[in-house]
């Protein structure tokens, strides 16, 4: 960071030069700018007042130029047109005259004054108070300066999911280091747990693993599984993050991969990976195309660690890989950005009653039945019933969870696609009927509707309207032994009841348990629908509030596989061009905390959406980093004790401002 | 075909009376497949709502008097819709705007509140008979509680045992408590429910204003219809009080040792919890705290129970208007009863009592099955 | 001469400076009774400054912030939200008009929005009639 | 070395000043050693014409309590100031207006017609109000005049420091009469504290971030004693009022009510408390801004209790 220089001194006198500006007939037409030039004479510490038909062209910036140097000003005040127009254009001169650029201060006479009005009166009058507070306001200002901190082209991404991948790889093969961090022992993400991919059918281990191998082996990536990041400090440009590689018990340096050690041992659990519907090992692999391939032993399952002994697969690993005594290591990684991938979670319909999910075996979530579809999946890829049998008809059951005041009120945007899928694949597989149990249908990407087309053709048969409930209480001879799906038909107007073999819940995509963690540790925001919010809903979608902190993926909101890497590359540009840039510029106009009068009453501490401030609990107050700290003035406004001040818009400059526009 | 045009003003007629929530329904149809009466008729509650946003309601269908509030579909609407609201605007709009008929059960019902006070037209004047002789005082200022007996718990013999049971058990446990005279009157809550609204401000009025000459602040209830009204309609117009439902009142009592159940009973009882009570207010662990706490007591739960309950059918007017046999919810629900093997139904409401007392004598159980309030079974234990 | 009222605007950088931007570069007629005071954002617009308005003689005081849930800073607009509702409880007893003060939302594309929130605020404002800070020169007596 | 000439004066005021001047106990010993009180007049019997009397710059110093309300004060506020080397603002309301300075809210009026007819306990049925002169057989009589405004000190007359409090906690008044006594004085303005910072630097109380739902009134709540005041939704005025006092009402689980007045350099100390009592109100919903702000009863009250003639409004505009 370069180095902070805080301008304390007020440098000599004000010597305030004003120049008003004609806009050809833009302000003169209306504005009497003679007399405002009077006027502004008289203004004090005004050394000198002139007019000029454009004060922004060359000769009018080169006339305040001059004036700075032939009569010592230190203040230039134009009077023209809006500060979003020009403010840039003078500062950037007076800066040429040897000038701080924030000694500069703009009188908006023309969007606020010249062109609401056609009364001369009125307008001059106007100008002459905005020309006043102007000078007034410039009369305190302080020479601030802009700091500019180097990049680290380093980018430690979370999340080793699809979206995690794809902004590694883009931003890997650009020729930059990339941290890629996963909590779980292998990347991946949800998406290598599906089987195909809508509307295309792609499989969707075959186009993905091709990434995650690459991504494993790639020089600029340092994968770091089985880890999570547990700190962070610092600011875009230059983060430092605390990573925690979680012990595998395996030597990565050592191990090879060969699978002898999981073949060996004895001992199962559930599998993570196949959403408990299969056992792995002990130690494992959570998938055979796992990257890195290097298995884990799972604590809680091992004998060795639960009873002392067995150490089977320390026996048969040739390469001494296996390693009882590893501990937990925290890693310490310098970044210049962060991308947030870190996905969704599963939506639980447990908490559904109706719906019978955990009660009845047969009423599956659509994660279950991916997996149940897919070839190595428990069932090898064959559809079938908790008793092995082949389903003769299957329900599947939209907005489990979404669009659902009770539950989350969003819609997940991929249910109606991937419900669809199934209907495809259960023909496919099966005999069975299937039915569409939907409330609108929602197929709005490329190739979705004509996917939708293309199933109605599949004999699928859609029921529009939201089941009430899964029961096995049958009424009927054809209902006995099987759920009956009971509900309106609202295009019907009547209930009926679907006797099926085999439920599909078609889960809601919700925000991960532990978002909240993840965005207090990035000091990034929540929506109400706890996915993490982006800068811009529309013009600024991958980055946050935090600069140098992107997300993407379902991280952000639902998404489908598109988006997701769309958003990813999207990301991966953000950051590949402040890598390529190498510096960033701080806001100068900060606002700073004077520690003598600051009680650490800490009214501030949570106004900030930047979580700019903290409290310093040894010394009992609050301060501000001023790399965070975008300059709002929300603080400023709010401490009791006058104790922070806003740089560029102190309450001094803003009174005098007041003062200014009232005369 | 049909041919239906969109009637804005009748929309906004119905929303004028109260049917906003209509305006959030997407009608994806979960109300129609939740509601009880489509385990025996059909009604499409989803229809109706959709008619409504449009304004093309047949105000004349007597389908208008179905709902019953039992609040079922609220539970599990995805878009939170309060549909009671939506039917007490619809009924609203017959009864002020005369858009359609009144079944005549109802208007008979609805009259006799509004000359005597009272559904039964019982005569106002002997209201507070069935206490005649029971030395208890009536309320006071500076009484802690009033206890306040339905309609039906003051005129209707089977239920009176409510009362009377209740009675007792506060006396046992010496609670400060005071009955009122015969001018309060119906509670107003289900004559709102079937629309109307004029008839209920009033009622809720002359209630409130002796209540608050009485200067009560604790009301003792034993129907959860009282209950709700008092606790959440009666608030619009100004009134608060503390209401407590004997259920609550009961389980604290036992809590604290105020009184003590000793006797066995030997029954196999199942709970049947109201809408009013368990979906409107959440209240379901007491009664089984109670029941349980009964020596001897075998207490068995049916599989629809607390928020799944299936209703009575008796609330918002129903109970006053006929129900053909077969489409009774009640007899529906005492085929649950019997199924779980009890041998009584305990219950904690006057509209369930009532309808129960006729289902099990419609379906010739009268010596299986019995229906007791659970302040009767916790009198017996005493 | 008919009483002319001087109101102060305060404007955030981001949606409402633009909005008054835009009904200029528009040539929309706007009184000329608000001046206008940019600030970055509607957060930072204190308390202090509204009475320090009136005290140096403002007829009313205009606060413009960016629409909830568009604030560039987030949220800072929700604070002038929480902050101008009960600045206005506390100038009500002192006996300032409600009309005086106003908290209202401009995006940086509702030029015609920004001139009939002036227009509208300057002719309640001009019923009124002055303000006469009776502080300063609160006369013993 | 000659003994210091000291005076004290009470103007408009509740008399708590004079008690808090011998709080400091003992210490009064050690003033008599070294000051001789020259005027002082809930004590020493005294005429105007006694000060009038003073040469100029007599006095060593004037410890003045109470606010400015009536002619006489004013008068004896100039004349004090004519006699004396330094003059002191002791106490809220000669500082800020104090408590009497809430009278702003109203004016001469206002305050006759609640004063003399329309309190119950009044009986007045000529509807006699206080006149400035009245004659009567043996003579006129007249009254100071009872102005509509109530002024600080420092509106009136040049002072020289302020002790602040209502009353000024002893060790406050103290830390000055010692300063005075030792001739340390500091800069001309200074207001005499142990802490320039807010009363939460004092304060003991366990502090968090802050968020607030809802608004109390302290007979509303039983506050966590552990726990600042504020977060539990009780208006604590310590973040906006200077410490020094060691917040003794924040540690009886009472939330201070400002009595020290503003911390240096807030301009207006009861728009600073309410900026940010607003800024920590935990919504974003306007309706229910406005249902949480509904639970702050008299916000002029709350916020300026002793400050309001003090303020950059000074007083009420009166329809």
């Amino acid at each position: 960071m370069a180095e902070k220089k805080v301008a304390t001194k007020k440098d000599t006198e004000p010597k305030i030069g004003v120049y008003v500006c004609h806009c050809g007939s833009n302000i003169a037409g209306t504005v009497d700018v003679p007399q405002v030039v009077e006027f502004a004479k008289g203004l004090p510490a005004v050394a000198i007042a002139r007019e000029y038909k454009f004060m922004c062209s060359d000769p009018g910036q080169s006339m305040i130029k001059d004036d700075i140097k032939q009569l010592g000003l230190n203040r230039v005040v134009v009077a023209s047109c809006s500060p979003l127009l020009h403010e840039p254009t003078f500062r950037h001169a007076i800066q040429e005259a040897g000038l701080n650029p924030y000694l500069f201060e703009m009188a908006n006479i023309r969007e606020h004054c010249s062109w609401t009005t056609e009364d001369h009166g009125e307008a001059t009058e106007k100008a002459k108070a905005l020309v006043s507070a102007a000078v007034k306001r410039i009369y305190l200002h302080q020479p601030l300066e802009v700091r500019e901190v180097p990049v680290n082209p380093n980018t430690l991404i979370v999340g080793g999911g699809i979206a995690g991948i794809q902004a590694a790889l883009e931003i890997a093969d650009a020729g930059h280091k990339v941290y890629l961090v996963e909590k779980d022992p292998s990347i991946g993400g949800h998406m290598i747990q599906f089987d195909k991919t809508f509307p295309t059918l792609d499989c969707s281990a075959c186009i993905l693993t091709p990434k995650m191998t690459s991504a494993g082996s790639h020089p600029n990536i340092e994968l770091m599984t089985y880890s999570e990041v547990e700190e962070i400090a610092g600011f875009i440009g230059s983060f430092k993050a605390k990573i925690r590689k979680k012990a595998k018990f395996v030597d990565e340096s050592k191990c090879n991969g060969c699978g002898v050690c999981i073949e060996k041992c004895p001992w199962k659990a559930d599998s993570e990976f196949d959403l408990g519907l299969s056992q792995r090992k002990a130690i494992y692999t959570p998938f055979p195309q796992a990257v890195p391939n290097i298995p884990v032993i799972d604590k809680e399952s091992c004998a060795y660690f639960l009873k002392g002994k067995c150490r089977a697969c320390e026996k048969f690993c040739e390469r001494e890989a296996i390693d009882f005594e590893q501990q937990d290591k925290i890693v310490e990684i310098d970044v210049g950005n962060i991308i947030i991938t870190t996905g969704y979670d599963p939506f639980d319909p447990t908490p559904i009653i109706k719906y019978g999910y955990g009660k009845f075996p047969n009423v599956v979530t659509g994660l279950e039945f991916e997996r149940i579809c897919n070839s190595v999946g428990p069932t090898g890829g064959k559809i079938v019933l908790k008793d092995g049998s082949e389903p003769k008809s299957i329900a599947i059951i939209h907005c489990v969870g979404s669009r659902d005041e009770n539950y989350h009120k969003y819609c997940s945007r991929v249910c109606c696609m991937y419900a669809l899928k199934y209907s495809h694949l259960i023909k496919e597989k099966t005999k069975a009927d299937v039915y569409q149990m939907y409330i609108d249908m929602r197929c709005f990407g490329k190739g979705y509707e004509e996917f939708y087309q293309r199933l109605s053709d599949e004999g699928v048969t859609f029921i529009r309207g939201k089941p009430a409930e899964v029961t096995d209480r049958a009424i009927s001879e054809e209902e006995k032994g099987k759920l009956i799906v009971v509900g309106e038909d609202s295009l019907l107007g009547t209930v009926i009841r679907v006797p099926v073999d085999m439920v599909i819940l078609c889960i809601a995509l919700e925000a991960r348990a532990d978002a909240k963690n993840v965005a207090q540790l990035f000091s990034i925001s929540q929506g109400a629908d706890a996915f993490f919010i982006e800068r811009h809903p529309k013009l600024d979608p991958v980055a946050t509030m935090t600069d140098g902190v992107f997300i993407a993926g379902c991280c952000q909101g639902p998404k489908d596989i598109p988006d997701t890497v769309a958003q990813a590359s999207a990301a991966a540009a953000r950051v590949l061009a402040l890598i390529s840039k190498g510096k960033v510029e701080l806001e100068a106009t900060v606002a700073v905390i004077d520690e003598e009068k600051c009680s650490g009453c800490r009214i501030c501490n949570l106004l900030c959406p930047y979580n700019a401030i903290d409290f310093i609990e040894e010394e009992e107050v609050s301060r501000i980093n001023d790399a965070l700290c975008k300059g709002c003035g929300t603080c400023v406004a709010a401490c009791p004790s006058a104790a922070i001040t806003h740089k560029h818009f102190t309450t001094e400059e803003i009174m005098a401002e007041i003062e200014g526009v009232l005369v | 075909m049909e041919i239906a045009t969109p009637m804005k003003e009748t929309t906004d007629i119905i929303l004028e009376k109260g049917g906003n929530p209509l305006e959030l329904c997407y009608q994806c149809g979960l109300c129609t497949g939740v509601c009880p009466w489509n385990r025996l008729t059909s009604f499409t509650l989803r229809k109706l709502i959709h008619k409504s946003q449009l304004g093309v309601v047949d105000f004349e269908d007597e389908e208008l008097w179905r709902c019953v509030g039992c609040n079922a579909c609220v539970d599990r609407c995805p878009r939170d819709v309060e549909i009671p609201h939506i039917m007490r605007a619809l009924r609203r709009v017959i009864i002020e705007v005369g858009a359609g008929i009144v079944p005549h059960s109802l208007r008979i019902s609805e009259k006799n509140i509004s000359a005597v006070g009272n559904p039964l037209g019982e005569p106002p004047e002997k209201r507070m008979d069935w206490a005649k002789d029971l030395g208890v005082k009536t309320f006071t200022k500076g009484t802690e509680i009033l206890y306040f007996p339905c309609c039906y718990q003051t005129y209707d013999p089977p239920a009176q045992k409510t009362a009377l049971a209740t009675i007792d058990i506060l006396k046992k446990a010496a609670v400060d408590f005071g009955i009122p005279d015969n001018n309060v009157v119906c509670c107003g809550e289900s004559i709102r429910k079937a629309g109307a609204e004029s008839l209920f401000q009033r009622l809720a009025k002359t209630n409130i204003d002796i209540f608050a000459e009485l200067g009560v602040k604790k009301i003792l209830v034993t129907s959860p219809h009282c209950y709700h009204t008092f606790k959440d309609e009666y608030p619009e117009l100004g009134a608060n009080y503390e209401v407590i439902h004997l259920s609550q009142y009961l389980a604290d009592l036992i809590k604290d040792g105020r009184i003590k159940l000793t006797k066995e009973l030997n029954k196999k009882v199942t709970y049947h919890d109201s809408c009013c009570l368990g979906r409107y207010q959440g209240i379901y662990d007491e009664h089984r705290e109670i029941l349980n706490s009964i020596p001897g007591l075998d207490f068995v739960e049916m599989p629809e129970m607390r928020e799944y309950s299936l209703c009575c059918g008796g609330c918002a007017g129903r109970l006053w208007m006929e129900s053909k046999k077969g489409e009774r919810l009640s007899e529906l629900r005492l085929e649950q009863v019997l199924e779980v093997g009890a041998n009584t139904l305990a219950i904690s409401c006057p509209y369930c009592m009532a309808n129960f007392n006729d289902g099990v004598i419609s379906m010739d159980k009268a010596g299986v099955l019995e229906v007791k309030d659970i302040s009767e079974l916790v009198a017996e234990a005493l | 001469m008919n009483f002319e009222p001087k109101i102060v605007g305060f404007c955030c950088n981001w949606c409402s400076y633009r909005g008054a931007d835009l009904a200029g570069t528009a040539r929309m007629k706007c009184s000329p009774n608000v001046r206008i005071i940019r600030v970055m954002c509607s957060g930072r617009v204190e308390p202090t400054f509204v009475v320090k308005a009136f005290e140096l003689g403002a007829d009313g005081v205009l606060v413009l912030g960016c629409h909830a849930g568009d604030c560039h800073y987030s949220e800072g607009n929700y604070k002038t939200m929480r902050r101008m509702p009960l600045l206005k409880k506390m100038l009500a007893q002192m006996g300032i008009e409600e009309e005086r003060v106003r908290l209202d939302w401009v995006s940086a594309s509702e030029g015609d929005r920004f001139v009939s929130i002036v227009d509208d605020m300057t002719a309640k404002v001009r019923a009124l009639g002055p303000f006469k800070n009776n502080s300063k020169e609160a006369k013993h007596g | 070395m000659a003994k210091l000439k000291l005076a004290l004066y009470w103007a408009s005021s509740c008399g708590g000043c004079e008690i808090a001047q011998l709080q400091i106990g003992d210490k009064i010993l050690k003033l008599a050693e070294v000051a001789d009180i020259v005027f002082w007049p809930v004590a020493i019997d005294a005429k105007y014409k006694d000060v009038e009397a003073m040469p100029e710059k007599s006095i060593d110093v004037c410890l003045f309590n109470g606010a400015i309300r009536t002619s006489e004060q004013e008068h004896m506020a100039k004349m004090l100031r004519e006699k004396s080397k330094v003059l002191i603002a002791y106490g809220a309301c000669a500082y800020g207006g104090g408590i009497p300075g809430l009278g702003n809210m109203f004016n001469r009026e206002l305050i006759f017609e609640r004063a003399y007819l329309e309190t119950p306990s009044t009986d007045n049925k000529e509807k006699v109000l206080p006149q400035t002169k009245c004659k009567v057989p043996e003579g006129e009589l007249t009254l100071p005049e009872f102005y509509d405004t109530v002024k600080t000190l420092g509106q009136t007359v040049d002072i020289d420091y302020v002790i602040p409090g209502c009353p000024p906690e002893a060790r406050t008044t103290w830390l000055a009469l010692e300063a005075l006594i030792e001739g340390k004085l500091p800069p001309k303005g200074t207001v005499i504290t142990h802490n320039a910072k807010a009363v939460c630097d004092d304060c003991p109380k366990k502090r968090d971030v802050k968020k607030v739902k809802k608004f109390y009134r302290t007979f509303e709540i039983m506050p966590d004693p552990e726990i600042c005041l504020l977060e539990q939704g009780l208006l604590c005025a310590g973040i906006a009022t200077r410490g020094g006092c060691e917040a003794p009402c924040p540690q009886a689980n009472m939330p201070c009510t400002g009595c020290y007045g503003p911390v240096d350099g807030v301009i207006d100390q009861g728009a600073h408390f309410l900026s940010a009592v607003a800024s920590v109100i935990d919504s974003n919903d306007p309706d229910e801004i406005q249902r949480i702000i509904d639970g702050i009863y008299d916000p002029v009250g709350t916020f300026y209790r002793y400050s309001l003639p003090d303020s950059l409004l000074r007083r009420a505009k009166i329809k």
